[in-house]
Order: C-alpha cells, then structure tokens, then sequence
C-alpha cells in the first residue's frame, strides 16, 4: 500500500516537474532532430506510422512553457495570417479535429519545417528546430490535443473566444479538405 | 495548591453586583430553558477546592490521546502551539531561501542558481514571510495568550480555530511541495498582472500563489474573528475596556484590520484566477479590464498588511517592557488610541506603493501627507514606552535586550518610510533595494525582534522552563549585527542603482563589494536563528523550572500554572486592576458556581465586563480537520477546473454538517 | 552609545559610496540634482529625529527607580513632567512631518512640472529590452532603435512609455525618477542632461526571467553630435564593402534572424526583435549585457541563453565559419 | 532582578467574590457570542461586496462608455427576486420572533416557509443569470456583472444550506434550548443576504440604464 502511494507520488511529481520546466536551452541545441514519423508523404493523406517515435514530441506538448512560447511565436511569424487564430483563412482551420498532413506533432513539425503544397511554406532554416516543436505544440493545443494543465490561457488581447485551455478535449482525424481559398495554383 | 476556602463558600457571595448583569435568558414573559436552575447533580467549582478540582477540570477540558484526540483537539494552548510552531517553522523557510538568494547575489554574474529558481526563491521568501509567517505569527500567539490574558477557558469559537489552524497549514504545505516540484510561483509576492497573469505566467504557478492566498485568508478572518469575539464576550468579570491589557488590545485592533483588509487580497487573487482559469478580463486592458486594478486591489490590503504584521509586535513589546521596567505602561489611554488611530490610517495608504504608475499628481500627494501622518501614533507609541523605561527600573533580560533591538532598527526603518512616502523620492528609490533595506528595517525590527523578545518572554510559561540567558544574549548579539551587517549596506546598493528582484548583476556596475558584505551578514544572521533553534530546543528539554511566574508580571497569564492546565484557570478571575497580579499579591478573587463536569465558562458584557451568561463551549471533535481536509480538495481542485466548486463543496457540506450537528447530550456550536 | 559605533561607521558609506554611472546620488540632470539635495536633507532632518530618540532611550536606560518601588505606584509630578515632554516631542513631530510634506509637495510640482519643446521619443518596453522610436513630423525621419537613447545636452526630452507585454519601469537614476510602462496604459515622463556622458539604465518592475538584464543606455551629447547621430540613424543600412561582410550579410539573410530583425535597406523585416540597422553604432548588445565588440556579437549569436538565460533569441545552428562573417558584418552596420 | 518567591512557587490562593450559578445557560442577539462572530463574518463578507462593487465602478470610470458592447440585463427576474427577497423579511422577522419566544412550532413553520423561499430565490437566480445578455468572458463588464451575481449566489446557497440543516435539526428531539438561539441567528444572517443584494440589484440592473 505505502510503495504505492509512494510511486503514485512519484509519477505526479515527474508528470508535474515535466510540465512546469522552462528548458529555454534546447537539447540538443546542434542537431535538427529526425522523427522518422515525420516522413510521410508530402500530400494529402493519412499520416505515416505513428509508432517511431522519439518521445520529443511529449516534452513539447506537455509542457507550459513551451505551449507559451509556441504561442507567442505564432504571432510573431504571422502565422494567423493564413490561419488567423487556428479557425483558419486562406491556409486551413488548426482548431478542428481534421488533419490534411497528420495531426501528430511529428506531423506539425515535418509541415511547419518542409511546408506543403497549396500555399504552406517551408520554414526550414528560418525557424529554428526547437522553436518549430514549440509552434506545433501550441497548434496541438488549439484542438485540446495537449493536457489542460499545459494549455494556455486566454491572451491579453480582444478575445476570439473560449482559450485553448478552455476548449474540451479534442480528437484527431487524418486526411481532410484543404480549403478552397488554398487550392489555387501555386 | 494552598487551599484557601472550603467548600459551600458561596452562602453571602453576591450574585448581582457590579461584575454581573443578573438579567435573564429569555425574553421577557418567556419561559426559556435558558433560565433553567442548573441540575443539583452536576458537580460545581464551589463543592471541590484543591488538587481534586484541578484533577477534575483537567479531565473535563482536556485533549484525548491517540491521533484521532490529537486531531480532535479544540484547546486554544495545543492549537496556539502548533500555530506558532509552525509559523516560526515557515519563518525558517522563509529565511533559508534568503540565504540561498544571497549566497547567488555575492559576487556578481553568480551562476549558482539560475533566473527561474531565482524568481521561485524570492516569491517564495516574500509569500512564506508576509502570509505563512507575518499575519499568522500574531495570531498565533493571539489564540494562546488572549484567552488566558482575558481570564477564560478557552477562545470563542475552538473548532473553528482549529480548522483554521489546518486550513493555514495544508495552504502552506501546498505551496511548498508545489515549490519543490519545480511549480513554485515566479511572480513576486505581489504578483502583478499582466506578468502572473494568463498569457505570461502559463501552467499552474501563478495558480498556486493565488491559492494559496485563499486558503491564508480564509484562516486569517477566521481567526480574527474568533479573537474579536473572545475579547468582547469572554472576558473575566470586571475586565473593565480600560483593564484590558494592551497586548489584548493590540491583538483586538490586529483583528479588526485583518477583517477588512484580508477581503481585498482575496478578490485580487481570485479575480488572477477567474482571469486565469475561466478567462474573464478583469485584468485585460484590451477588452476593458486594467491592470493598475490589481495593484489598487492589492495595495488596499497591502498596506494594512504590514500593519497586521507590525500591531501583534507593539502588543508584544507592551508587555515586555511593563515587565521589565518593573512599572505600569506610562500613557495606557494614548497606546491604545495610537492602536485605534494605526488600524484607521492604515487603509488610507496604500497608494504609496504606487507612486509611480503615473498615478494623477495630487491625488498622489494626499497619500503621501496620510504615509508621513502615520507616524504620529507610532511616534507616541515610542515614546510612551520610553516614557515608561525612564519613569521604571529597567531589567536587563534576553526579552528586554531584543525589544531595545527592536527600538534601534524599528526607529531607522520608520524613518526611512517617510522617504518613500514622498513622492518625487519614491521615484528615485521605489523597486530598489534601498526599498527592501527598509522595509526589512520595518518588518524584522518590528516583528521579527519583537517575536523572539516574546518567545524568550512567554517560553516559560508555554513550556514551563526557562530557556538560557547566557545563550540569548549571545544569540541578540549574533541577530543584531548581523541585521545590520545585512540590511544597511543594502541603502547603498540601492541609491547607487540596483533594482530589485533582479537574480544578479554585471561587474561593472560597482555594487560587488556591498553584496558580499549583504552575504556575509545574512550568514550571520541565519546563525543566530539556528543558536535560537538550539536554544529553543535545549531549554526545552533541559531548561530550570519556571514556575508560574517567573518574571514577576502583572497580567493574567501568569496567575496560571507553568505550562497552562487544559481549563487555564481552575476559577474564573476577577478583575480589579489593568495589572491583576501587580494589585492582589495575597490572593486572586474568583468567581465560583461553573461546572466541573460540563466545559462551561463565562460569557461577560462587552464594555463593563460584567457576567452575563455561563455558556457551555465546544467539546473536541474531529469534524473541523475533516472539514479543512474537504475545504483543500475543493481549493486545490478549483486550481484545475471550476468545477471543483461544484463537486468540491459535496464533502465540504457533510463535514460542516458533521461539526454543527449536536452531540446528545451536550450543547456545540461553532 | 556601545551600539551606535559601528552604525555611525557605516552611515557615513553613502558619503563616498554612492558614485556611479547608474546611481541615484551621482545626478546629471536637474530632476535627479533635486532628487538628491531633497534625499540628503530628509536624510538630515530623519536622522537627527532617529539619534534624538536614541539618546532619549539611553537615557531612559540609565535612570533608576527605587528598587523596592511598587509597580502601579506613579508620582503626579512625574506623569505630568513625562505627559508635557512627549507632549512636546510629539508636536515636534508633527511640525518635521509637515514640513517634510511641504517640501515633497514643491520637489513634486517642480520635478513634474510639463517643459514644452524638445525631442519627444516613444519608449517600448518588451520582455527584456526597449525598443525607442524617434517621433517627428516628418515620417519619414521617424526611426526605431533600441536599448539606446541618444539625447541632446540641456534640453527635455519626452519619453512617452508603454508596453507591449508585462508592466516595466523605465529608471535612469542620473536624470531622474522612474516612471512605469504599464500594458494599455501611455505613461510621460521628462529627461534632460546638464552634461555630455553615458547614463545607464535599468527596468526596475520585475519583469520575468531576465527582469535582470534588462538595461539600456542614455547618451548625452552636444546638439551637433545629436544631429550627426540622428541623421545616420534615419539612414538605412550601408550595404558591405568587403566580402566578409558580405559573406556575413548572406547568412543573415539566409538563417532565422530575419524573421525578428530588421535591417533597413535590406530584405530582413522582422519587428518583434531590435531593429540592427545601425547594432555596431550601439555601445551594448542584449540590452546593456555586453559590450558591442565583434567577439561578444559572436558570442551571443552562438549561445544566447548562455548570457541571458531564457531570453527569447533562439539558439541558431551556425557552421564554425559561418559566426566569424556574421559578426563582422553586424558589428560593421554603424 | 528581583522575584517575589510565592509568585515564581505558587499559585495564588483563590478569594470567591461573586457566584455565577445562576446565570442563565444562553441567551439572544447581542448578548450571545455566535451573534458577534455572525456579525463578524458579515463583516468581512460585507467588505467583500464592497469591493466587488469597487471594482465595478473602477472599471465604468476606465472605460467611460457603459456596458461594454452590451444591451443592460433584463429586469424581469432580477426584478422578481428582489421582490421575494424583500418578501421574504416578512416570514424571516417572524421566524426570528417565534425563536425567540422558543416556540417550537412556530419556529419549524417559518424555517420550512423559509427554506421553500430559499430554493424558489436559487430558482428564479437561474433564470436570472440567462438575461445578463454577456458572458463572464466577453469582456470586462462581464466579467465584474457575473463576479457581483456569482458572490451574492454564493452567499444564498450558503444561508440557504444553513437554513435547511437547521430545519431538520428543529424537527429532531435537538430542537430545544440554544437552538431557538441559532434560529434568531440565521434570521439575522438573511437581513445580511438581504441589504447586499439590495446595492448589487441597482447597480447591475439600473446603473446601465442610468449611465
């Protein structure tokens, strides 16, 4: 009985530690991580396997701090330009359950880093890697795709609507339309 | 016990006199069970005298054994304690990550702990001195003494006292795991919005300031309100208003600015939360919120605040030096109206804090002609008390020299307030460490010296041993330079630029040398409390005998024994005179007819003190932790989702109904 | 008096203590020169009070009441000596505390007293540096910087301050008070130089992670230097002569930087980092952290959070020959 | 120093001055201790409403336009509430009487009619809350309209809490004694939920159309 208290206490400690950390040094800071995940086809579809992968993704998602950041710089690189605020414009909606390229943060990360057809650039270079995990783990956040104690709250701006925070648990659902106002040539 | 009457004294002693009322329950032309002649079966303090009524009362007033009677216990002495243990426990906290802070500001550019745990380690000494230790110091010792200083048998609401003691040490406990799991608040213990608020502070820090908050407060008013009710309605009969002593007082003007002001940080805090976790914008400037809100908000209890941490200190420091100049205080009227007048401006301040927020000019320099006002009753506090040194026959104990400690650095501190509360300084020293070099001067000198004078004063009476003289006034030595040692240079750092909060500084900037000597002393600061801890520890065990009163004193404590049976007084006191010991050396007159069997005492007139009622209070029960327990599921709860509040108020509501509901055979409330 | 030795020691520190090119009591500006004789005379007047009662309290000490005496005996004579002496002191009191106010309230009407004309600089205070635009009639003479404010001797300058995120405080001691930049809140507040020289700076509301790191400079200079600064700061960028900068301008261009800087009169755009038109005319990078030398720009582009922990330049995957350009070319855009 | 050596020994010996066996075992209002602690609760909780009402008008003052892009809230059930609400004084002064006469069945009616009261208010509070025309996150004046709404809720789920307990405790063989004491108490506790409600009812639901 007392091992297990113990070692429930223990996960809550680590699980807590993990989601309140401020690793603003990124590690590693010298290599572009390689999510094999991330490799899937650069079009619409289904995402690849979902079972390689290196846990990275986690420490992003799960994480206060860099949901946060990743906010911050979603605004920063304009990405509401396209997206406005994950309701989506001329790129598509980040806030629903469908996901054209996989809606893993493998999946954000690969898209945000390689861009896609229809309009979304690549960033490769422009972003760095860490920065790119902190941006898909704030787009996971805007369909509830992370734990509500790591989602952020409303922003200090006119308000869209209820916060990521606030929005009920979300699903994820591959493959899906591609808005119209994105499928001119490029 | 020397035995003095014999029992069925009571034939020729007066019902109705001036110390009794000798009015009826009920209304009139009721017949109520109120005015029901008391059974003839029920043994009263009339019948047995001696050994055997202490035996007794003890028995009826006592604590059972086992964890469940720990937990169960509604003794004001045995929560008092845990009170003050447990405030002085977080006071250690408090002052480790002091040290830590200024172990990492000695030299500059210091890598030993890095932005984030720096922002932790300082939010968290300021939160854990202002609400773990500052508020709760004084009331802890409140709930202790003003019961047995007022002459009763226990304070006026016991069970919710102790569920105030629990809800004040699980809000505690809280915020220091939440620390240790790396989820510590980084906001400051003022926690300005927009920085704690939604968009900059993500998880759940900021939360668990704002909780913490909540669950201090609550406790805070809860006490304060049993202190209130405990000086007006149980009093000793002929504790006359003027007769109450001037720590009683103190306590009492605490508690009324604790009701009023506590209010206000609780509204700031839960509106951080409501901004926070169900995104109203009561602090966002974009859709109509403000966040200079929150600092009015916060500031009207802020500056009480220091007040409520600074009256308990002046009621200790009464004491002690009536005491210890072997004479009543000089000026009793003019220190309690310099009590009155405090509690009052103290609400009228708090802008001062605020001076530079671009405030309109003035309307600022109103606050700051009622800042500089202030100091007139505290300057006839001081010189009262010097007042009545001069006119007494100083002692020079370990409790004395503290409160002379208290007199240098208080004085200083005081001193250097009146330039913060002018504006076109404050803008030049607001937010430096000239800022903290004061207001250390004003809350160490002014409570924390105080508080040890008053643990040297009144350990024999908790523990019923004398702790070392030898070691005490090594130990002030120790604590007063280095105090000084730590705090003075920081005036300088501060003028020469240095703002605070900052978790270090380049070399360049000329403040290294004033640092490191601010380090050094904190060092010898911290070893003075670990020589009181030895001190504490050693005379605890070891210390002489006591006595009952050891150190000669007038007020009612002291006719108790050393420590305090469970029933304080095994009679009621009778009060002639402001210093009841000082005016009946021979014999204590008393008041006889309570039961021995039922925890009876005696509920008196607010302003006469004359008995009025003889009220049963509150048996131990175990409800009031079960519902402290229920009380932080629903607050931690509502950290993560509101509706806690629904769910959470479940438990809550069947243990509210566990503690109300009457036992059989007995009379409970509250 | 034992006690007091070491005190009045260490009271007289500030005396030569306080000089410093961030210190309240070093003042170079008529605000702060009023500031200090003010702090100086309330220093007088307070510690005279704070000695006053010292010596009232030895003296107390020193008297001594018949040891036998009863405690609740009081003589009349000397409650009433005692009553007419704190009478006095206290009326003392109230007369140091009023004129204390009187003298605030002046300083305050003169010190905030609104001066016409001059240069008017908007101020921005950002999580953890200042972005400072230049205001003029001309928009095309407005320009932003950072961390440095470049002002002419002798005459105000208005520093409007706002926020864009958390509550600042803008404080540069040698000129005058502080003033806060609140978030949705316009704060004004007026410097002014007597002499030419470099004051420093530093947010003083905490702030976050590098509340601590948040300094910036104030350069006094004659009305001709002013100008001469001005018009190359309204100027774009000089484009690269050599072809290490030039080398060094390519992988600018070609990294993440140009998505926060801007560069004007190239294609780096960015806005939400300082502008680095004109970085190696600036004496600090990282807002008063490091001196401006082509080593320490290599330094902080390769471990940012190695100087300013948590700072919000990322760490950017450099080649080992690709720093040494990078900075050259930065360090040249004066 | 010197010490008085039976004051450090001993106890002083006891001198019985005056006889309180037959002081009565409790009594009304002023007079009982739970009185001064309701009054210090209501104190605090007053201060509470205080500044609630505070921030209201902190935030019309910053804003100048009033409400915020939002039609005032309806009157019809705030309205209706505070007519039962001050209905209700009535019922709760008789309540307070027949306590204090310590007649049992008189005080059991009252505390049931006022326990009916109590739920229809809870009710009508509902109804209430749909008609404020914003959301507590739509934008400040939301916010502070729901804070004022959801405080003095709170309070009259709490005395209604009280009221219902009570109740039941006067219909168990508990219902003798000090209970009629308490029964005042919670009375007096309502006059509190009353007077707030009185000051949040006009500046919620006429301020707007004033301003």
């Amino acid at each position: 009985m007392r091992t297990v208290l113990i070692l429930s206490l223990a996960a809550v400690v680590l699980a807590a530690c993990e989601r309140e950390d401020r690793d603003y040094r990124s590690n590693p800071v010298t290599a572009e991580t390689n999510e094999k995940i991330a490799l899937v086809p650069l079009s619409a579809g289904p995402g690849g396997p979902t079972e390689q992968r290196s846990g990275l993704g986690k420490d992003y998602e799960e994480n206060a701090y860099h949901i946060s950041q990743g906010q911050r710089l979603y605004t920063w690189f304009n990405c509401n330009g396209c997206h406005a605020n994950g309701g989506g414009d001329s790129g598509p909606a980040l806030m629903d359950d469908r996901w054209i390229y996989g809606g893993q943060i493998e999946n954000i990360v690969q898209t945000i880093r390689e861009g896609r057809p229809n309009g979304m650039p690549s960033f490769r270079g422009k972003i760095p890697d860490d920065q790119i995990w902190q941006i898909a783990a704030y787009i996971r956040s805007m369909g509830r795709n992370v734990p509500k104690p790591a989602a952020p709250s409303r922003k200090d701006d006119m308000s869209p609507g209820p916060a990521e925070q606030r929005r009920p648990p979300g699903e994820v659902i591959d493959g899906g339309q591609i808005p119209p106002s994105a499928q001119m040539p490029q | 016990m020397t035995r003095a009457i014999t029992p069925h004294d009571l034939d020729g002693v007066p019902e109705i006199s001036r110390l009794a009322t000798g009015e009826r329950g009920g209304l009139p032309g009721v017949q109520s069970e109120a005015d029901a002649p008391p059974s003839p079966d029920e043994l009263r303090d009339d019948q047995v005298d001696g050994a055997e009524l202490t035996a007794r009362l003890a028995k009826t007033w006592g604590t059972d054994r086992g964890l469940v009677g720990t937990l169960s216990t509604v003794d004001h002495k045995i929560i008092g304690r845990r009170y003050i243990v447990t405030a002085i426990l977080f006071l250690f906290l408090g002052g480790l990550s002091a040290v830590v802070m200024r172990m990492q500001l000695a030299v500059p550019e210091n890598r030993l702990v890095g932005p984030d745990l720096y922002n932790q380690l300082f939010t968290m000494h300021g939160t854990t001195m202002m609400f773990l230790f500052g508020v709760p110091i004084g009331e802890a010792f409140a709930v202790y003494l003003v019961p047995l200083m007022v002459g009763t048998r226990n304070i006026a609401f016991p069970r919710l006292n102790a569920y105030s003691y629990y809800v004040y040490l699980f809000g505690g406990l809280m915020i220091w795991v939440a620390f240790m799991l790396n989820i510590g608040p980084d906001v400051g213990w003022f926690a300005y919005v927009p920085l704690s608020g939604p968009e900059f502070s993500p998880g759940k820090r900021a939360d668990f300031w704002a909780q913490m908050i909540t669950f201090t407060e609550v406790s805070g008013i809860a006490v304060a309100i049993s202190i209130i009710v405990t000086v007006f309605k149980l009093r000793a009969p002929g504790m006359t208003l003027d007769r109450i002593p001037l720590f009683v007082w103190a306590e009492l003007i605490n508690s009324f600015v604790i009701i009023f002001a506590l209010p206000a940080v609780v509204t700031a805090s839960a509106t951080l939360m409501m901004d926070r976790l169900v995104g109203t914008h009561f602090f966002n400037p974009a859709e109509g919120g403000d966040a200079l809100l929150y600092q009015h908000l916060f500031w009207f209890f802020g500056h009480p605040e220091v007040y409520i941490i600074f009256l308990p200190a002046t009621g200790w420091v009464s004491a002690i030096v009536v005491t210890f100049s072997r004479r009543q205080a000089f000026g009793y009227i003019a220190l309690v109206l310099s009590l009155i007048a405090t509690g009052f401006l103290s609400f009228g301040l708090w802008v001062h804090h605020m001076f530079t927020t671009g405030l309109p000019q003035l309307g600022a320099s109103f606050f700051t002609a009622s800042s500089m006002l202030i100091a007139i009753p505290n300057g006839i506090q001081i010189f009262c008390w010097i007042a009545t040194l001069w006119d007494g026959r100083p002692v020079f104990r370990a409790p004395l020299l503290f409160i002379l400690g208290f007199f240098f650095i208080f004085v200083a501190g005081g001193l250097s307030g009146i330039m913060l509360a002018s504006v076109p300084l404050d803008t030049q020293v607001h937010d430096t460490f000239f800022v903290v070099a004061h207001f250390h001067y004003v809350l160490i000198g002014g409570n924390v010296f105080p508080l040890i004078a008053a643990v040297y004063y009144w350990f024999p009476k908790f523990t019923g041993r004398m702790m070392s003289e030898r070691l005490g006034k090594w130990h002030f030595w120790l604590a007063f330079i280095g105090f000084n040692v730590t705090f003075f240079p920081m005036h300088i750092t501060g003028l020469m630029g240095m703002p605070r909060r900052v978790y270090t500084y380049l070399p360049e900037m000329g403040w290294a040398n004033l640092n490191l000597l601010s380090s050094a002393g904190a060092v010898l600061f911290f070893g003075s409390f670990v020589l009181f801890l030895y001190n504490i520890v050693s005379s605890a065990r070891r210390g002489p005998l006591a006595g009952p009163n050891p150190w000669n004193a007038g007020t009612l404590e002291w006719a108790s024994a050393s420590p305090p049976m469970p029933q304080n007084f095994d009679r009621i006191p009778v009060v002639t005179n402001r210093e009841p010991l000082w005016a009946h050396r021979g014999s204590l007159p008393v008041v006889a007819g309570l039961s021995v069997e039922n925890r009876e005492q005696i509920v008196s007139t607010i302003t006469h003190g004359r008995a009025d009622l003889r009220e049963s209070t509150p048996e131990p029960s175990i409800w009031p932790f079960m519902a402290a327990i229920a009380t932080t599921i629903l607050f931690v709860g509502s950290m993560f989702t509101p509706w806690a509040l629904v769910w959470g108020s479940i438990p809550l509501a069947v243990t509210l109904m566990g503690w109300f509901w009457p036992k059989p055979s007995t009379e409970d409330e509250r | 008096m034992r006690r007091i030795g070491p005190f009045l020691v260490l009271a007289l520190l500030p005396l030569g203590g306080c000089q410093g090119w961030q210190s309240a009591l070093d003042a170079h500006g008529p605000a702060a020169g009023a500031l200090a004789r003010m702090f100086w005379i309330f220093v007088a007047v307070l510690a005279t009070v704070w000695v006053l009662t010292m010596i009232a309290l030895v003296l107390a000490l020193r008297r001594r009441r018949a040891p036998d005496a009863d405690p609740l005996a009081t003589d009349p004579g000397t409650e009433r000596r005692m009553t007419v002496t704190i009478s006095i002191a206290i009326a003392l009191t109230l007369v140091t505390v009023v004129s204390l106010t009187g003298l605030s309230y002046a300083a305050q009407k003169v010190l905030f007293a609104h001066k016409d004309g001059g240069l008017s600089l908007l101020v921005k205070g950002q999580q953890w540096w200042w972005q400072v635009t230049y205001e003029d009639a001309q928009p095309n003479r407005v320009f932003t910087t950072a961390n440095e404010i470049h002002i002419p001797v002798g005459e105000p300058v208005l520093i409007k301050l706002e926020s864009s995120d958390v509550i600042h405080s803008f404080w540069v001691p040698s000129l005058t008070g502080k003033m806060d930049a609140i978030t949705g809140r316009q704060n004004q507040i007026q410097i002014q130089a007597d002499r030419p020289g470099v004051y420093r700076g530093q947010c003083a509301e905490y702030c976050g992670l590098q509340h601590a790191h948040m300094g910036l400079l104030v350069v006094a200079e004659s009305k001709e230097d002013f100008e001469r600064w001005r018009e190359q700061q309204i100027s774009s960028a000089i484009p690269p002569t050599d072809d290490e900068r030039q080398r060094g301008m390519e992988i600018f261009m070609s990294k993440p930087c140009v998505m926060c800087h801007q560069i004007r009169g190239t294609d780096a755009g960015g806005k939400v980092a300082p502008d680095l038109t004109h970085v190696g005319s600036r004496r600090t990078i990282g807002a008063g952290t490091l001196e401006t030398t082509r080593g320490n720009i290599a330094a902080w582009i390769v471990d940012p959070h190695g100087v300013k922990p948590g700072v919000n330049m990322p760490t950017i995957q450099l080649d080992p020959d690709e720093v040494q350009p990078l900075a050259t070319y930065l360090e040249g855009l004066k | 120093m010197t010490m008085d050596a039976h004051s450090r020994d001993a106890m002083l010996p006891h001198r019985i001055v005056l006889n309180a066996r037959h002081l009565p075992a409790y009594a009304y209002g002023p007079r009982s201790p739970i009185w001064w602690g309701t009054v210090g609760f209501a104190a605090a909780e007053g201060m509470g409403f205080a500044l609630a009402a505070g921030m209201y008008f902190y935030l019309v003052f910053i804003n100048g336009n009033w409400p915020l892009s939002a039609p005032p809230p309806d009157l019809l059930w705030s309205s209706l509430f505070t007519v039962l609400l001050l209905v209700s004084i009535w019922p709760n002064q008789m309540a307070k009487r027949d306590g204090e006469r310590e007649d049992l069945a008189g005080s059991r009616r009252d505390l049931v009619i006022m326990s009916v009261i109590g739920v229809a208010l809870l009710g009508i509070r509902v109804f209430e809350a749909g008609t404020l025309h914003v959301r507590w996150d739509q934008n400040a004046y939301g916010s502070v309209v729901w804070l004022l709404l959801g405080l003095h809720t709170l309070h009259l789920i709490t005395d209604l809490g009280d009221t219902i307990v009570l109740t039941v405790l006067m219909f168990t063989r508990h219902g003798h004694g000090k209970r009629f004491s308490d029964v005042g108490d919670n009375a007096f506790y309502w006059y509190f939920v009353v007077a707030s409600w009185l000051p949040i009812y006009v500046i919620l639901y006429w301020f707007p159309r004033w301003w």
